[in-house]
């Protein structure tokens, strides 16, 4: 196997490098990535979006469509890890459910509803047993100090992600960069409190409105945009507290979504 | 210049998407209430889209700059007649969503129900978004909406091996994805825009260069292993055949065919700018796609699994539009373009009415299956039409675009390519008469295959009315015809010949 | 720098490419494949964010005082946009990597394809 | 300066994505990933581009080690040879 791969490999690699070769060169001025859209983007940025973050400019505002498309495929990423099959039970043995009104099999032929289900059942439970038990338990003891330190610092890191998020528009951070941080702080305190403490952060009756939360704040702010501007997504461009504000509604709400959603994955992904 | 409709071009796109964010939260008290909030929100986008169609015929081509901001300088959506595809493709989620009321009662607990109805819904608006997409990012964003979604609803309906059929399926779908999003940021550093029309004409400028070409082919082969072409098909059989039998019917019907939508853009955008000599390429897609209908054909007939042996034939038929598409003589391009739309809808009848087979009956194989048709036959003559149909005989949807792809490869001195595709379509039919055969003339060997009764309504009527679609557009095939013609004329000049 | 008239930058994200290519063909561990797939996705993201780079260039945030060049923005969009794609990829890969070591007991590939 | 800066971190780029390759340890290969990304990050802060590398270091060093972490803890540590 190893001899074919490398073959393919180098017959990717090939022609990459001599794509890569003939470009132009990356860091001269003249180069058509910088002087097309992109430079225009930087003389009239700021005064067209209000923000001097171009890059935030860009993916709130000239590019919006963009992210509201991405903020769609977390969202995608936690349906998926939803609709997955729960736990690892194989179905009962011969007799996986049969569509009513089917009369029991006269052979010892078992039905197969599902394509998998006969297939597996007698691998699955015994290569299982086989397999040593996984070196790494996901209920570690955590040390008293590991505890302490995480539980101290968490507000700490989450109101720098709050912080991260506010200046957005004026230095580097925005609503993702805060998103992965509150995940990240959530997943600490999860491994370190344990789940069940953590899942109580994000309330269950709250969850399925707070994970679609992104797509649904941006379809509004587009909305809005559309009454006001005649376009979708459309920002005022010389009202500058209207573009701020629909700016910070779009940050917030991907940093809760965007959040929500990656503490829902590792949620699911623990139990 | 534009009409009222061109305002709904962002909405048809978004309305699926928001639909399926706010799906978890429609059906929380009762999930089996997300199947029917699913199909209405593809019944309003189906709606939406017939009025995008509409203002299509009325006006021609029209863009929609989102933001306010001029096509090039923020992202455009662009509905041109490659577009309208959208419709068919929406009304055939219409029709399939309620199929799969009832037949989830087996693949899965209610409780899964909403997040695999968001995911249709995810899978549906991204196709749109594709589709009308005039931004290579854009589209990159939307294939990646597509994929994932797809992925995920490989792996829905069972356990170890439908997850690790998903898994293969995509590592394959993200190498090709990368490639995709390698090509773009190519055509980006090459041109400085990310609009296609814009890129089309610097690259005109710029001339041709081995970092043009580089992207082309990243472009293509990433679009390739979308479709599921002969070197790079081997996620395809099994993806499509362990899935639940309505998203067999979305993936293989309609989710291949971004490869081939993708495939008419980056042409759009290299026969525009003049910059390559794409006769080499237009060979290369003749054979693999040659090889793909023969190859198809070849290992469905060994099949025994239903599902499996559809999911093969998908492999063939893609061939026969890639082969249209090659061959790019007027007749070929038509047919091609117009089989896109008629392989969904007989793929569709055809995976459902295998569907409703194994959901009554509990089996899945020819053997099994033996005359299922005595006790099922409404279904089973929904799957006769559908064979019927995918084989190309003449009253039906399949004959048309066959017959128009063949014409094209005679029209373009390629008889050779015409006789493969008839021995595709022959092989093809060996396979549908031991179907048939086994479905009408043997006895059953199955108590529940003797005393199987039919579906209730919500799974047939989708069955009957696609196959009898199938019929009607056998018929009146004319009119998809006339619909693709000017987009395929307008584009036939750049195509090589 | 261009020694030989190669861009080292440019060759140096393609190597990053095939070393994580290499391990998603030539592994037979899902989650090695699942490791490589992220370095292809890194280097990726590495050729936009290189190609959006201007010598001597500042981050294109507009503060005042200094004066252009800036790096180009758009490439950094596309990049953001980019790493939240390969992590919601990455995400459900792993969900179906659980899921394939609960039912069968391995997440090799070769042990995989011997199952029946 | 810059120069010897960049050869300097592609190398270590390059080193530590083969390392992640030859690493028969899981939870190794996934910790010298997570430095991967890091050193990632550090270039991409040089190159201009600290929106991208605060997004890097904390998703794909930090989101995604973490939850490969979490599926090895779930599954197995050791590579077959």
């Amino acid at each position: 196997m190893r001899p074919w791969s490398l073959l393919l490999v180098l017959l990717v690699a090939l022609p990459l490098v001599a794509g890569v070769a003939t470009l132009p060169p990356h860091d001269a001025p003249d180069a058509p990535i910088h002087t097309q859209v992109g430079a225009l983007y930087l003389e009239r940025g700021v005064a067209e979006t209000g923000m001097k973050n171009l890059v935030t400019a860009v993916l709130l505002n000239y590019r919006g469509f963009d992210t509201f498309i991405e903020v769609v495929v977390i969202f995608t990423a936690l349906a998926a890890v939803l609709a997955l099959p729960k736990g690892s039970a194989p179905l009962p043995k011969g007799n996986a459910p049969l569509p009513k009104g089917s009369a029991p099999v006269p052979k010892g032929n078992a039905p197969l509803p599902q394509p998998d289900a006969a297939r597996s059942q007698g691998v699955g439970g015994a290569r299982s047993r086989e397999e040593e038990a996984p070196e790494v338990a996901s209920d570690v003891p955590v040390s008293p100090v590991v505890r302490f330190v995480v539980r101290l610092l968490a507000p700490f890191i989450a109101m720098f992600a709050v912080a991260m998020l506010f200046r957005g528009h004026i230095t580097p951070g925005g609503g993702f960069q805060a998103a992965a941080v509150f995940a990240a702080v959530f997943i600490a305190l999860g491994l370190v409190l344990g789940q069940d403490r953590a899942a109580r952060l994000v309330p269950v009756d709250w969850r399925p409105w707070l994970q679609g939360v992104a797509p649904l704040a941006f379809a509004l702010v587009a909305w809005i945009g559309w009454r006001l501007t005649g376009a979708f997504l459309g920002y005022p461009i010389d009202d500058h507290t209207v573009q701020e504000a629909m700016g910070f509604v779009l940050e917030i709400a991907i940093a809760v979504g965007g959040g929500v959603v990656l503490a829902r994955i590792f949620l699911e992904m623990e139990t | 210049m534009t009409g009222p409709w061109a305002e709904a071009l962002p909405w048809a796109i978004v309305l699926p998407l928001v639909g399926a964010a706010l799906t978890p939260a429609v059906a929380v008290r009762h999930p089996r209430v997300s199947g029917f909030w699913a199909w209405g929100v593809l019944l309003v986008t189906a709606v939406l889209t017939a009025g995008l169609v509409s203002e299509l015929v009325a006006r021609g081509p029209f863009s929609y700059g989102l933001g306010g901001w001029a096509a090039s300088y923020g992202i455009e959506l662009r509905f041109d007649h490659f577009s309208a595809w959208v419709l068919p493709l929406v009304v055939l989620f219409v029709v399939i969503v309620p199929f799969s009321w009832r037949y989830l009662d087996h693949v899965m607990p209610d409780e899964r129900r909403p997040p695999f109805y968001a995911l249709l819904l995810l899978n549906a608006g991204g196709m749109i978004g594709f589709c009308v997409t005039g931004d290579l990012f854009n589209l990159f964003v939307f294939t990646e909406v597509v994929s994932l979604s797809s992925y995920a609803l490989v792996a829905v309906g069972g356990r170890g091996l439908a997850a690790f059929a998903a898994l293969k399926y995509l590592f394959i779908g993200a190498v090709s994805s990368l490639l995709m999003l390698f090509a773009t940021a190519q055509l980006f550093v090459l041109s400085g825009s990310l609009n296609m029309a814009d890129v089309s004409l610097r690259l005109g400028e710029i001339g041709g260069g081995t970092a043009v070409m580089v992207a082309f082919a990243a472009y293509a082969v990433s679009f390739m292993v979308k479709a599921a072409m002969f070197p790079v098909h081997v996620w395809l059989p099994d993806a499509h055949a362990i899935a639940p039998s309505p998203v067999s019917a979305v993936l293989s019907g309609m989710v291949v065919k971004v490869g081939i939508v993708g495939m008419l853009r980056i042409y759009q955008i290299y026969f525009g700018a003049e910059v390559l000599e794409l006769g080499a390429f237009n060979l290369a897609l003749v054979w693999l796609g040659a090889i793909s209908i023969v190859m198809g054909a070849f290992f469905a007939i060994f099949q025994d699994d239903i599902k499996l042996m559809l999911a093969y034939s998908t492999i063939s038929n893609i061939g026969y539009i890639v082969l249209g598409l090659g061959l790019a003589s007027p007749y070929a391009v038509i047919g091609a373009a117009v089989h896109v739309f008629n392989h969904a809808l007989i793929k569709a009848t055809l995976f459902l009415a295998a569907g409703s087979i194994i959901h009554q009956t509990g089996f899945r194989t020819l053997s099994d299956l033996r005359g299922v048709a005595r006790t099922m036959p409404q279904t089973s003559a929904a799957m006769a039409i559908g064979a019927v149909s995918i084989v190309g005989l003449p009253p039906t949807a399949g004959f048309v675009c066959k017959w128009y792809i063949a014409l094209g490869a005679f029209e373009a001195n390629q008889a050779p390519f015409g006789f493969a595709l008839v021995f595709g379509a022959l092989f093809i039919f060996i396979y549908y008469i031991r179907m048939l055969n086994a479905f009408y003339f043997q006895p059953p060997v199955h108590a529940s295959v003797a005393q199987a009764s039919e579906t209730p309504w919500s799974m047939r009527g989708p069955v009957v009315l696609l196959a009898s679609l199938c019929l009607i557009l056998g018929v009146l095939g004319g009119i998809p015809l006339t619909f693709v013609e000017p987009a395929v004329l307008d584009l036939l000049p750049f195509w090589g010949q | 720098m261009q020694p030989f008239g190669l861009d080292l930058d440019y060759v140096a994200v393609v190597a990053l490419f095939c070393v994580g290519l290499y391990m998603l063909v030539a592994k037979s561990n899902l989650l090695k494949k699942l490791l490589g797939l992220n370095v292809m996705e890194t280097s990726v993201f590495a050729f936009i964010v290189t190609a959006g780079m201007v010598e001597g260039g500042d981050p294109p945030i507009m503060v005042a005082g200094t004066s252009a060049p800036y790096a180009s923005p758009i490439p950094h969009a596309m990049v953001l946009t980019g790493i939240v794609v390969a992590v919601s990829v990455t995400a459900v890969a792993l969900a179906l990597i659980v899921q394939i070591h609960a039912h069968f007991g391995t997440i090799e590939i070769d042990e995989l394809k011997e199952l029946p | 300066m810059s120069d010897l800066f960049d050869i300097v971190m592609l190398a270590l780029l390059i080193a530590t994505a083969v390392t992640v390759a030859r690493a028969r340890d899981l939870l190794a290969a996934v910790v010298i990933f997570s430095m991967y990304s890091l050193t990632m990050t550090l270039v991409w802060q040089h190159r201009g581009a600290p929106d991208v590398a605060m997004t890097e270091a904390a998703v794909g060093a930090g989101v995604t080690t973490v939850l490969f972490l979490i599926t090895i803890a779930r599954t197995t540590r050791r590579e077959k040879p």
